[in-house]
């Protein structure tokens, strides 16, 4: 079967210093994969290179077999790629609903004249939008402060929020950034819960995160980034105990490990 | 069209750079404090005319010599920095909740703040002083406006105060920004406000030092010019303003060099446009250079870009 | 929470009364008054609502700050004035052809723009503002530059006289009750929500699959298609229009109008517009000072209301419970 | 019980051009206060002030104003041609005598038989100051002129009559109002090399234009429109007005006792120069009255425009006043004068 | 000496010499507890005291200067500025040489991204520029709140370990982790919070172990 996701030896400078390195790797329909690695490993620049934030200084995406470096981040979204944001980025001045249905109005397709006549079809598409959302809301369980601004809104949730948002976009990919970070023991094990029915749905999922107990747990496979390059790939069984991995990205006497 | 290149010419680009300086003078303080508060100060126009009107009722009164008549426009200008930051800005710093110091709400109406009292001021001058260009005692007046000829060319005398005057501020404002304490709060304010507290900056002292610094400067600008161009008159900030304004914009928001490098450029294309079209479509020409610029930068010349996602 | 609404077009009392008072009693009261002031006073502050309407859509809901918004208002004013002058056309053409017009030039003109943010774009608009304002001066072969256009008929739409008071009024106020349900509809669905996300966020916006350019260009059309309207009725009911008319500082009052309104509310830009054409009139008696007391009233209405008078939040509670009947009605949420 | 009759004057009274609206209301309250003290009719004359800052919103809105006014007879005003025709447009339906002390613009009086001024325009100061030049041996003239529909007047009228007396228009610049800036432009001009400068701009840019002539070294005689004729003019622009030649209809230093006593009694009473433009506020308030007083006791807006029509030979400050029945326009006779020692000084021909 | 401060009824104090740490779940009033510490907000009842000075109501600048420094939620970061700039700001007074190098020492990537702009650090870079920052004012009392968040689990060790560090050189620190594992670890004394106000206090050796705590921050059971 082929790739889903294909990164084909990505590289990506900001000046001097490159901060991806000819890195390749896939993600398979329905896999749950992780990417880790040291702060500054160059897995935001990634991301962004998925998602169309920055261009590649070389290489190339794929996506579902269509080349998708280069286009622009709202393309590959309605492609099927949602993403969350290391930090926050929710839109503080709106409700909830209206963060979440922002996604699903992208996905569904929403232009002026279906606001300013409303037929049938338009008003169809409205349902739509409106199914959509509450669906991601109540996916997320973030339902019952639906009408909240989401200024409002602590910070758990609002990871809760950005991720209702990607799903409300309808992705066949989701990319995550970071989900974990800022939650306690108990709230990860409920994220890993979370992000696991959501593989288990059939979504696919490229993770980053620092918590190596939930990457470990959840994960299918992880790729591991140093310094912009990979330097393993594998099951994380396989990956804990890869030694260039030991020594650069979880310390050599990791606890618990 | 090749014939143009001439003394004529050369005159022409010294008259653009004088003028450019003049558009300069005036963009340095406005970029001081819209760095800092990321709200454009539309009063900047009228610091600078009260800074012109009290030199001029020094001059009348007083007739101090130039230095202290240069001081006594700064303190104007001081004061009525720290005054319209007080009014018209520190209200609006009291919400801090996320959603108003994100919300475009807020921001607009702090720029409308600054609007509605620079028509106060300048409705209350237009009252006091009347709307009419002010003459200005002789002995000072000649001072600025005496011509000096450099072979076929002629300059003003004020031009070249205006120039001294441009440098000296730029150079003062730089080593007040980049070499002390100060300069350092001020750019840390303008960076991050919250972050600003949490390293021990007075961010209340800090906004204040800067509309103190940014509008004496305004405020020294507008009583140079205004004796250079023997025009003092409630309205006379506001053409300087708006192409302060672009200027700060096309250099980058924040960037005094990129600000004073627009302002010499817009001055320039100005001039250089008059020998092609009428003085009418001039304008024109300046404002295409804008647009250009920000399709080319769109974040300004010398501009930071946007932070990383 | 908002009541359940009904599914359907239900009568609802809020804007039933709106209408009654803009359409019956205002015009009725002016009437009795016979007052050809107070009617030039409500025909300008409607065509100013509109402007203001426009404007909101761009800046409040988009969170596009226009400095250039009276000159495409002008491009809409000349428009129907050189139709109606030199083409001798009918006001039922002239004045959906200047929204037409300025909707494209706003759009020929926002091009190159459209990649900018936040005070970039605003200065890039005031740029363009004042070389549409520069060449409306300068191009005196065309527009007649400084001498300006007079003459030019009064509203006879299908020759149908509408040049009274009255009828004049009423015709404007239709217009402007399309202008609010246009920038109405289009903030209050989730067109508008895609809308306030680029405000929000533009990035983020992108990243959730909108055309964030795409959005740009359009809601910047229709604001254009709007006041260009705004021109047209101008120049009909004023009959002569001059470039100073559409001058920087014009935009400014409208952008005035929008803030003191409440950013990002329908009803907040017509009661701005209505508050800072009609507090300059009223202040007639204090004299000389009335401009500095409209400027210390719109000090003091930001100071107490940084969000203006009625602002998004009330506005969109409104809203909801007026016109928006979610689809889920036990959760009162979502546009139809 | 007397009877007072009301006029409506419309003029700037506060923003950029209040300096104007306030000359114009000074002359306004002089002259009216002249007339009721005279007692030419039993009744008293009233005049109601509204500011339209010259915004032809407001303009337009005043205009409504007096128009449902029906005590008002008759409006003054308003100061911008742009704003006198919005506000015309009013008249002209409603059926008021308008008359503007300053509209220039060529349509003001076609818009209806409404309508008068007694301003001279350009059509009769251009070919004036045509002749004069040429009489000086001018061949060469670089025009400059405030981009508004008066400046544009000055350049046509101007040019049309200098080409038909056989000279040459080397260089035309028009500058968009609010601009203080001349370097530019007096660069380009001067390297048409023409022989004389024609200025068609008020005192303030003026001042600013001569002054930065002066520090360009360019050595070429200025002419002016009457409207530079603002004792100010001098003050502002110091030894850069030195030699500059203008027309005027009116002069402060004028013999004639009409003008000394105006002058005088303005200079008491509002410790400041009267010029051009409260001169003619203060004939054109006179010639109001005068209709009116003509017309008593059925003073009524129609006859108010009929006896207006009728104006013929009126002595005024700024010279003898005759409106063409037809036209509506006035004509006058015009002084010349130059700047000689810091002083404006008649020049006999 | 010590802190202690009142806020919807919370009391707490960080001996001299003392690790103290803030648990809670998301959303309980952890950040504007530590925010009201230094002055970010104002506390509407309660004092605050520092080493026995009352520092209630004062502005932020002014506790910053009385030697309370924070490593705060969201880093707040200068983004416009450089690295180095960023490190000076922290600093109270003039910058000490041995102290920077100490802090560089720690965080080397700070020193190989010294010039560029903190704005375009990743997030861990960013986390660390943060703690150092707050290091530079050579504080008496540290408050850090979720310092670990975004590092990478080799840079977690090392926090913990330069916040015992900390404590040994004798400043106190008062710290807010979602790891409370490894928080509670490391600390002396550990209050927990809920919904505003503190719900539990004691030894942090005792609080590990109960149950309670237990079953709200440390998971149900340990994973690898
Ligand atoms: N726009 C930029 N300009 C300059 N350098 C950049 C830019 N973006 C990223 N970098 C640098 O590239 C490197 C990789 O950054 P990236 O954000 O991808 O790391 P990361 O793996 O996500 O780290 P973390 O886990 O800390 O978030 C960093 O060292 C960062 O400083
Ligand atoms: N300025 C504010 N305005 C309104 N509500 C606020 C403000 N600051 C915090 N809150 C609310 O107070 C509550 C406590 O927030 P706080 O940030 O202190 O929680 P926390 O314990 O630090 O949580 P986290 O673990 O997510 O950092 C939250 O529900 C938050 O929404
Ligand atoms: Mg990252
Ligand atoms: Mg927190």
């Amino acid at each position: 079967m082929p790739a889903l996701l294909e990164i084909d030896r990505v590289t990506r400078r900001f000046g001097g210093l490159t901060a991806v390195d000819d890195v390749s790797g896939h993600v398979r329909e329905g896999e749950l994969v992780g990417l880790i690695g040291p702060n500054g490993a160059g897995k935001t620049t990634l991301f962004n290179v998925i998602c169309g934030f920055t261009p590649p200084s070389s290489g190339e995406v794929r996506f579902a077999g269509t080349r998708i470096s280069g286009l622009k981040p709202w393309r590959i979204c309605r492609l099927g790629i949602g993403r969350t944001f290391q930090n926050l980025r929710v839109f503080p001045n709106m409700t909830v609903f209206d963060n979440v249905s922002v996604g699903a109005a992208g996905r569904e397709g929403h232009s002026p004249l279906d606001a300013l006549w409303r037929s049938a079809a338009a008003r169809e598409r409205s349902a739509a939008i409106s199914r959509r959302s509450w669906a991601a809301l109540e996916r997320t369980g973030l339902a019952d402060v639906a009408g909240e601004l989401a200024a409002n809104l602590s910070y758990g949730r609002r990871k809760y929020l950005e991720i209702a948002r990607a799903l409300a976009t309808g992705p066949r990919l989701l990319v995550l950034d970071e989900p974990a970070a800022g939650l306690n023991d108990t709230e990860t094990q409920a994220l890993a819960r979370f992000i696991t029915s959501l593989a288990a749905e059939g979504l696919t999922i490229l993770l980053v995160e620092h918590d190596m107990g939930l990457v470990m747990s959840i994960c299918q496979r992880v790729m591991v980034l140093a310094s912009g390059r990979k330097i393993a790939d594998g099951t994380p069984e396989e990956v804990q105990r890869d030694e260039a991995v030991l020594e650069a990205y979880l310390g050599v006497a990791e606890e618990g490990a | 069209m090749f014939d143009r290149f001439d003394i004529f010419f050369v005159q022409q680009l010294v008259n653009g750079f004088s003028l450019g300086l003049v558009y300069a003078l005036v963009a340095i303080g406005f970029t001081l404090i819209f760095g800092v508060l990321n709200v454009v100060n539309f009063a900047h126009g009228e610091v600078y005319m009260l800074g012109a009107y009290a030199g001029l009722l020094a001059l009348l009164f007083l007739a101090p010599p130039w230095a202290a008549l240069l001081l006594i426009a700064l303190a104007a200008g001081i004061v009525a920095g720290v005054t319209l930051e007080r009014v018209a800005f520190k209200p609006f710093r009291r919400f801090r909740d996320e959603a108003s110091l994100k919300s475009k709400a807020m921001r607009e109406s702090t720029l409308l703040s600054s609007l509605a009292v620079s028509i106060i001021v300048r409705e209350s001058m237009e009252k006091t002083f009347g709307a009419d260009m002010q003459p200005i005692p002789r002995a000072y007046a000649n001072a600025l406006q005496e011509p000096i000829l450099f072979g076929e060319l002629a300059v003003a005398s004020g031009q070249l105060a205006i120039l001294a005057a441009a440098v000296v501020m730029f150079i003062a404002l730089q080593a007040i920004l980049y070499r002390t304490r100060v300069g350092l709060s001020i750019r840390a304010v303008a960076a991050n406000p919250l972050g600003a507290q949490y390293v021990g900056v007075n961010v209340d002292r800090t906004v204040i030092a800067t509309f103190a610094i940014g509008s004496g400067m305004g405020a020294v600008a507008g009583i140079l010019i205004g004796l250079y161009q023997g025009t003092i008159f409630p309205a006379m900030g506001f053409a300087p303003g708006v192409k302060a304004f672009v200027a700060m914009v096309m250099g980058g928001l924040n960037s005094i060099p990129g600000a004073v490098i627009c302002a010499v450029v817009l001055g320039v294309s100005e001039a250089v446009a008059t020998e092609f079209f009428s003085q009418g479509w001039a304008d024109l020409v300046a404002y295409l250079f804008l647009v250009a610029t920000l399709v080319f930068f769109p974040t300004g010349l010398l501009g930071a870009g946007r932070d990383r996602v | 929470m908002s009541e359940p609404a009904p599914s359907g077009r239900g009568v609802r009392p809020l804007p039933l009364a709106v209408a009654a008072f803009v359409f019956v009693l205002l015009p009725l009261g002016l009437s009795l008054a016979g007052s050809g002031y107070l009617f030039r006073l409500a025909v300008v502050t409607l065509i100013f609502a509109i402007l203001a309407l426009s404007m909101q859509l761009i800046t409040g809901v988009a969170g596009l700050l226009s400095l250039g918004h009276a000159a495409i208002y002008g491009v809409g004013a000349y428009t129907a004035a050189i139709l109606a002058t030199r083409l001798g056309l009918d006001a039922a053409l002239t004045i959906p052809l200047s929204g037409l017009v300025s909707g494209l030039v706003g759009i020929a003109l926002a091009l190159p723009t459209m990649r900018l943010v936040s005070i970039y774009f605003a200065v890039a608009t005031l740029g363009l503002g004042e070389m549409i304002y520069v060449t409306l001066l300068n191009w005196v072969s065309f527009t007649k530059g400084p001498l300006g256009i007079g003459a030019i008929p009064p509203l006879r739409p299908l020759g149908i006289d509408l040049s009274g008071p009255l009828a004049t009024y009423l015709f404007v106020a239709v217009i402007t009750a399309f202008a609010a349900v246009v920038v109405h509809r289009c903030a209050h669905s989730y067109y508008g929500n895609a809308l306030r996300a680029v405000r929000e966020d533009d990035q983020c916006a992108d990243a959730m699959g909108l055309n964030v350019v795409r959005l740009k260009i359009e809601v910047f059309a229709i604001a254009c298609f709007l006041a260009g309207l705004a021109g047209a009725l101008w120049a009909h009911t004023t009959g002569y229009v001059n470039p100073a008319d559409f001058r920087f500082a014009e935009s400014i009052l409208i952008l005035a109008m929008v803030v003191v309104g409440g950013l990002g509310s329908v009803p907040g830009a017509i009661i701005g517009a209505a508050l800072l054409l009609l507090l300059p009139e009223a202040l007639r008696s204090v004299g000389e000072v009335r401009i500095l007391m409209v400027g210390a009233v719109m000090f003091l209405c930001i100071l107490f209301l940084p969000k203006g008078l009625f602002g998004e939040v009330s506005a969109l509670d409104l809203a909801r419970r007026q016109f928006g009947a979610a689809w889920q009605p036990e959760r009162g949420l979502g546009w139809r | 019980q007397t009877r007072t009759i009301t006029i409506g004057y419309q003029l700037p009274l506060t923003g950029e051009f209040s300096q104007y609206g306030e000359r114009f209301r000074n002359s306004a309250l002089m002259a009216l206060e002249a007339f009721n003290r005279s007692g030419r009719i039993p009744a008293q004359v009233n005049i109601v002030f509204e500011d339209t800052r010259s915004d032809p919103r407001e303009a337009v809105a005043v205009a409504r104003k007096f128009v449902d006014n029906r005590e008002i007879v008759a409006v003054l005003g308003d100061f911008s041609s742009s704003a006198s025709i919005q506000a015309g447009r009013v008249y002209a339906e409603a059926g008021m005598p308008q008359l503007s002390q300053t509209a220039s613009h060529p349509d003001f009086v076609k818009i209806s038989p409404w309508q008068f001024r007694n301003i001279t325009t350009q059509a009769y100061e251009g070919p004036h100051v045509a002749r004069w030049m040429a009489s000086q041996g001018v061949k060469r003239v670089a025009v400059v002129a405030i981009q508004n529909d008066w400046g544009q007047s000055v350049v046509s009228n101007f040019a049309d009559a200098f080409r038909a007396l056989g000279g040459e228009v080397v260089a035309t610049q028009m500058y968009n109002p609010g601009n203080r800036e001349f370097r530019a432009i007096l660069t380009d001009i001067a390297r048409a090399r023409p022989d004389a400068i024609y200025l068609g701009m008020f005192y303030e840019d003026g001042a600013a234009f001569l002054q930065q002539r002066r520090q360009l070294n360019i050595r070429v005689p200025v002419y002016g429109t009457s409207s530079m004729y603002e004792p100010k003019l001098i003050e502002l622009a110091g030894p850069g007005a030195e030699g500059l030649f203008l027309s005027t209809s009116f002069m402060s230093e004028s013999p004639e006792p009409a003008v000394r006593a105006y002058v005088e009694e303005y200079r008491r009473r509002y410790r400041s120069e009267p010029n051009m433009f409260s001169a003619q506020a203060f004939d054109a308030v006179n010639i109001m009255l005068e209709a009116i007083a003509r017309a008593w006791p059925d003073v009524t807006r129609q006859r108010v425009r009929d006896e207006l029509a009728k104006t013929k030979d009126f002595p005024g400050v700024t010279g003898v006043t005759t409106f063409d029945p037809e036209t509506r326009e006035p004509s006058k006779t015009l002084a010349r004068m130059q700047i000689q020692d810091g002083k404006f000084t008649l020049l006999r021909d | 000496m010590g802190a202690q401060t009142i806020l919807h009824g919370v009391s707490l104090a960080v001996p001299e010499g003392s690790i103290v740490t803030v648990l809670g779940s998301n959303g309980v009033g952890k950040t504007t507890l530590m925010r009201a510490l230094s002055g970010v907000y104002r506390v509407s009842s309660g004092t605050i005291r520092l080493m026995g000075e009352d520092i209630t109501g004062l502005p932020s600048h002014a506790i910053v200067r009385r030697g309370l420094a924070q490593a705060p939620e969201g880093r707040q970061i200068f983004g416009a500025m450089t690295v180095a700039e960023n490190l000076r700001l922290g600093a109270v007074g003039a910058v000490d040489p041995a102290l920077l190098e100490q802090v560089l020492g720690m965080f080397p990537i700070l020193r190989e991204r010294y010039r560029q702009r903190a704005g375009s650090l990743s997030g861990g870079e960013q986390q660390m520029l943060c703690v150092g920052r707050a290091l530079m004012a050579r504080p008496k009392l540290l408050l850090m709140d979720e310092p670990s968040l975004g590092l990478a689990p080799k840079l977690v060790k090392q926090i913990f370990d330069l916040i015992v560090t900390i404590r040994c050189e004798g400043t106190p620190v008062l710290l807010v982790e979602q790891n409370a594992r490894a928080a509670l670890a490391i600390a002396d004394y550990a209050y927990v919070m809920d919904g505003g106000r503190i719900v539990l206090e004691g030894p942090a050796r005792e609080l590990a172990r109960d149950d309670r705590v237990k079953a709200a921050y440390l998971g149900g059971h340990a994973h690898a």
